[in-house]
């Protein structure tokens, strides 16, 4: 609490909606960056878990204030269009390859993770590939034309669904997938399954990297969203209090996140879209 | 229920015992039985008073196309409760229609999207029930200087059992279903751990697609509880001749 | 009654004081029941329909108590045109009309719910809630509803379930419901059909009580003993016509038209078990 | 639904007009759809038959605890379908009882989840048709020396709408439901784009979390429309009465 | 028939060789209705079965139909205890047996369908199949309906749906529909109640046309002058006792029992309105 009373009663009534995806979600991080937000400043942030489009798209509706993802091509359409605004680079983590204890493809330890895939592909191991265009989703299809395999056959299987229940269904099938390392750890007990491949928090292939970045909803299209608050809530999470947050949050005493936003060398790119060049237009 | 959770946890391994710890907290809990409830009731009980007259005036109502009229209302009991909810969810959509009032996100948009997935079901259980009652027991209301509206009661009356299973039948889709509530009420707990719009259902596809079965089916458990005794209640009350 | 008496002043073109039928016609899903028939009930008369199964009679108690509006002709009460009036008068009318159903069509509650269900529905919706209150952990005694029980003699069945009665019981029932709510008018379509001798006269006596009370009174009946007992005029429905509409004592012993002296006598001479059947077919046209 | 669709549209802005350019693979959706109708229609078919023998012995018998059962099998109309996906993964997985057939994300798998969805649904609505079949049409079958099952078969017949409208709830809510195939199920395409576990719903979800929401209810305006053609046949052959 | 006639000489130790009640009490809830009573229809006979309403003459029947298994007493036919036997030899007894029921009872379906009932559960399913297969594409002619209906006079309602009959109508369609499978036992509850003087005799000539051809005939009625018409023997039960069980000469000219006498005087001191009606109370013991 703290803080003067005049001014934070103007904003106590109000609401923040934030829209992410399920696997930041289930991560249990936001639960604690929250809390944090809601002592500060005394509003309620509503945390909304949806699949990665779904989110945007409530966003492109003004349904909420501000969006959590982890999808770069999606979060820059979003902002070309013209939804967002004041992306800014939140944290990381990465992705890996997870598979079965016998691990049939023999990818265990490998270092490229483009060689690890096409192992996989020649042995015709059962892969589940989220196929939901979520952004865990969007990284396995450009891990596959790194690796110049176009996946198909029995082996390769389309689930349509989130990181959670791909984890369980790869345990159960069983079978590889690409996993965010958030979802891998946060996922309950009882996987079978453990991580083949690491990413480059671990030492891996910086191909898996996972950046998350934070858009507020642009007020100039949707005049009701809550851009104020949109904006305390991503200058708190980017602050040093913020990424101290991240930065301390473990579960099962590992770290899940590596904030980025504080750097001394501030990366410019993350305020508009990663492929945009100044002489765009 | 209880005993399918405590089949079921030996397959899963080495789970803590149920009795021993109780892994949520208690308000958090308690306050999404009480969002259930509120918007599931909530939705039923709109969904009945909508219903019934429906039921009674297509019931007994000859017309045109009321085959038709019929094979509308149950086809209601097969809407895909994500499309109701996303029907609901633009609807109420800053640029739906009822943007002004802000409903996103809120148990007042979960309660119309339930309201919407009960009331065929309630509407098409009710109509069978009303259509089994006998002429003559509507002929004997009538000719005792009924109003249309004691007719109705009196059909109501002896259509009781069949209502109530109506009602039960509503109430089993809005209090079970999760698509819808998820879109519109977006499962939110607010920081202390209280529930703003996350239902028991809701909570159980958390933990499931987090992989916590066993805590996904204390929820289911304590949900099949709940519905087991509003049942008994409703059997209770509406069906006598139970 | 008096209310009726000044009316009947006050309404001098209306040609019938009580329930009336003119030239009706009705039928259903393309066949005709009824077919141009006009007949009267007045105050303080009894009016014994017959005729054989499946002629009418039935559809015709049906139109009297505002059932079905009639493909044809009209319905009047006191002279006055029902089926032209608001749904609100009609309800009026009916709320003077007691009828007694062919099966009883009892409610799936108590005897005495079926007998103060009348009486119960006449009461507005405050007084209903009221009284539904004050029932609360209580029974309701129901006012009229034991003197209507004892005029059939099931007085001490008043707290039983409706579905436990036997199918004399259900219809001495269904005579008491009928009664209970004091009409100006009884169409009985068959109230004896279950019953002893006994049980017969007991419903006589009433039905001779209500007439002499001023009230209308139309029965329908297969008995034309019975028929005979209780009616002032007789109505005789032959295949959806009415061929014959007259006093009792003429009718029985002198009817105009020879068929209904045939369908009359037809039970004079099925006296005993040996006694000359006549063939059927000559009681056709 | 279709004019839902068509009323959603522009809310939703800029999307392609339906009719010009069908968004989906026509093998795909054809695949989905036979998935769709072949899980459901079986779960459906198997619960009717297990429904009518036990909505028979209940309606018809006596028995101390007779309310508890009723009230048991109506709460069955509301288990989750989460749960119930869950029950029937760990039955059919390595582990489970069922781990030798070898049914993770089969067909089978969520016929079985299904089939556990509808029965109560297709028991419990059926139970109070049958139970306000008059007893003298049953006496009649009886005296006319009918077998118990004749007299079950005569009874079936009088309750028919009652019994269609609960075998149409049933498919309601087992081809509506999305929480328990896709737990079971897995939502699973082959890389060709054909169905093996995808039905309408889990399709329907996908597209939704995707935000692709016209895509979605193109999908729900399809499902929907499927049923209300199985409604009309059932109706048809079932309810005479309507 | 012969059947019957050859195990009558087999089974010496049964005393009757119809339908026999012995000693049956029964009731329901905890209320007594039947309180031991011994009855038996022969082949051959026609059995009247009288008494006021509620007395019990329907659940008679119906103990006789083996609906309910008395509290007490057996059920024997052709001297065979049938409770005591598997429900397999029970079916075959109900087959032999024919019921018309106080209400019809009629199923929601064509008048034919209703008649052909009987013949058609009687078939194997594999009959049923084939016969079910058959009449795809066309209607059933269903033998024996059309000869059963003839009786009742209804042959050109076969094809009409049962609901949309009148009373009359009903009662007689359920008459024919208990003829039309043959049985050896007729079990009647008031089949004329609804019905006209000559639709009575209708069905009087057919249960005299049944008892000929050597049916045992039970039949509950509430007319004194359908009793003496066509019963063989009259057993008059009074508050679920049997009071008087012998020959109709004897029964309605000379009853032992003084109850007896003053029930079946009843009616016939009943003969005209204005006539000396009795005090129902001294019906009472
Ligand atoms: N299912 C039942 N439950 C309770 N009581 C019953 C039931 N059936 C009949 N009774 C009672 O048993 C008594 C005898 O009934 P039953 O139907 O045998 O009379 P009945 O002689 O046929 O009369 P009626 O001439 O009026 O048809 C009546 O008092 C009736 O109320
Ligand atoms: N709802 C209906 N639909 C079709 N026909 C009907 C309907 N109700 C009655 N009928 C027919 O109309 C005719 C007259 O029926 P109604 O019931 O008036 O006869 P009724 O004189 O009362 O006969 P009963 O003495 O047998 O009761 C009969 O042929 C009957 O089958
Ligand atoms: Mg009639
Ligand atoms: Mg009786």
């Amino acid at each position: 609490t703290g803080g003067d009373g005049g001014e934070k009663a103007a904003i106590l009534e109000e609401t923040l909606t934030l829209t992410t995806t399920t696997s930041t979600y289930d991560t249990g991080l936001l639960d604690v960056v929250n809390a944090a937000f809601e002592d500060r400043y005394g509003v309620d942030v509503d945390a909304v878990a949806l699949g990665t489009g779904a989110a945007l798209e409530t966003a492109r509706s003004g349904d909420s204030d501000v969006v959590l993802v982890h999808a770069r091509s999606l979060e820059d359409a979003f902002i070309r269009e013209g939804y967002g605004v004041n992306r800014r680079d939140l944290m990381f983590n990465d992705f890996a390859v997870v598979g079965p204890e016998d691990d049939p493809a023999g990818i265990d330890g490998m270092d490229e993770v483009t060689a690890a895939f096409r192992a996989i592909a020649e042995t015709e191991s059962t892969f589940i590939s989220r196929g939901d265009d979520s952004g865990t989703h969007a990284k396995e299809l450009a891990i596959w034309d790194e690796a110049g395999v176009e996946p198909g056959g029995e082996w390769y299987r389309v689930a349509g669904s989130g990181m959670g229940e791909v984890l369980t269904q790869a345990n159960q099938t069983p079978g590889y997938t690409l996993a965010d390392r958030g979802s891998y750890r946060s996922h309950g007990s009882g996987l079978d399954i453990s991580i083949r491949v690491e990413g480059p928090i671990e030492g891996g292939p910086e191909l898996l990297a996972n950046p998350y970045g934070i858009v507020a909803v642009n007020p100039a299209v949707h005049e009701n969203v809550n851009y104020d608050l949109a904006m305390s809530y991503i200058g708190f999470i980017t602050s040093r209090a913020g990424q101290e947050i991240i930065e301390e949050y473990t579960v099962g005493g590992e770290q899940l996140f590596f904030p980025e936003s504080v750097s001394g060398d501030p990366n410019f790119q993350q305020y508009v879209p990663g492929d945009w060049t100044p002489d765009d237009e | 229920m209880i005993e399918l959770v405590s089949s079921v946890v030996p397959v899963g391994g080495g789970f803590t015992p149920l009795v021993v710890d109780f892994p949520f907290e208690r308000n958090y809990v308690e306050s999404i039985i009480y969002v259930s409830l509120y918007v599931s009731l909530t939705a039923v009980l709109l969904g009945t008073l909508v219903s019934l007259p429906i039921a009674i005036l297509v019931g007994f109502s000859q017309f045109p196309g009321k085959g038709f009229v019929v094979a509308l209302i149950n086809t209601g009991m097969g809407f895909p409760s994500v499309v109701v909810g996303l029907v609901v969810l633009f609807a109420v959509s800053n640029q739906g229609p009822l943007g002004t009032f802000d409903l996103v996100f809120t148990t007042e948009a979960m309660i119309m999207s339930q309201f919407v997935l009960a009331t065929p079901v309630i509407t098409g259980v009710s109509l069978a029930a009303v259509t089994s009652v006998e002429d003559g027991v509507r002929d004997a209301a009538y000719a005792m200087g009924g109003t249309r509206l004691d007719v109705a009661l009196v059909t109501i009356k002896e259509a009781r059992f069949g209502i109530a299973t109506g009602i039960l039948a509503g109430l089993g889709r809005a209090i079970s279903e999760v698509g819808s509530v998820l879109i519109v009420g977006g499962n939110i707990v607010s920081a202390d751990g209280t529930s703003v719009t996350r239902t028991l259902t809701t909570a159980i596809q958390l933990e499931a697609r987090q992989g916590r079965f066993e805590l996904a089916m204390i929820l289911g458990a304590i949900l099949v509880t709940l519905v087991l005794l509003i049942n008994g209640i409703v059997l209770r009350l509406g069906g006598g001749r139970v | 009654m008096m209310r009726q008496r000044q009316q009947r002043q006050e309404r001098a073109w209306g040609s019938s004081e009580g329930l009336a039928l003119r030239n009706i016609s009705h039928g259903f899903d393309g066949t005709d029941v009824l077919d141009d028939v006009s007949l009267a009930v007045e105050q303080g008369e009894t009016v014994a329909i017959i005729g054989p199964s499946g002629t009418g009679k039935t559809t015709l108690l049906r139109v009297l108590a505002l059932f079905h509006r009639p493909d044809g002709g009209t319905v009047e009460v006191e002279g006055t045109d029902v089926w032209t009036r608001s749904e609100r008068e009609r309800l009026e009318v009916r709320r003077r009309i007691g009828m007694v159903f062919q099966e009883a069509n009892l409610f799936d509650a108590t005897v005495r719910r079926n007998v103060s269900y009348g009486r119960h529905i006449r009461r507005g919706w405050r007084d209903r809630l009221t009284h539904w209150l004050s029932r609360i952990g209580g029974e309701d005694t129901g006012e009229g509803v034991a003197e209507a029980l004892d005029v059939v003699g099931l007085a001490e069945a008043e707290t039983r379930s409706a579905t436990s009665l036997s199918g004399g019981e259900a219809k001495r029932v269904a005579f008491a419901r009928a009664l209970a709510y004091d009409p100006d008018f009884l169409l009985l379509d068959e109230p004896t059909s279950d019953l002893d001798p006994r049980n017969t006269a007991v419903i006589e006596d009433a039905i001779e009580t209500a007439r002499a009370r001023g009230l209308g009174v139309a029965i329908a009946t297969h008995d034309m003993h019975q028929a005979e007992r209780v009616a002032d005029r007789v109505a005789v429905v032959l295949e959806g016509r009415l061929i014959e509409f007259g006093p009792a004592e003429r009718v029985f012993t002198n009817p105009d038209d020879p068929r209904a002296r045939k369908f009359i006598d037809g039970e004079l001479v099925y006296g005993t078990r040996t006694g000359d059947r006549r063939d059927p077919s000559d009681l056709q046209e």
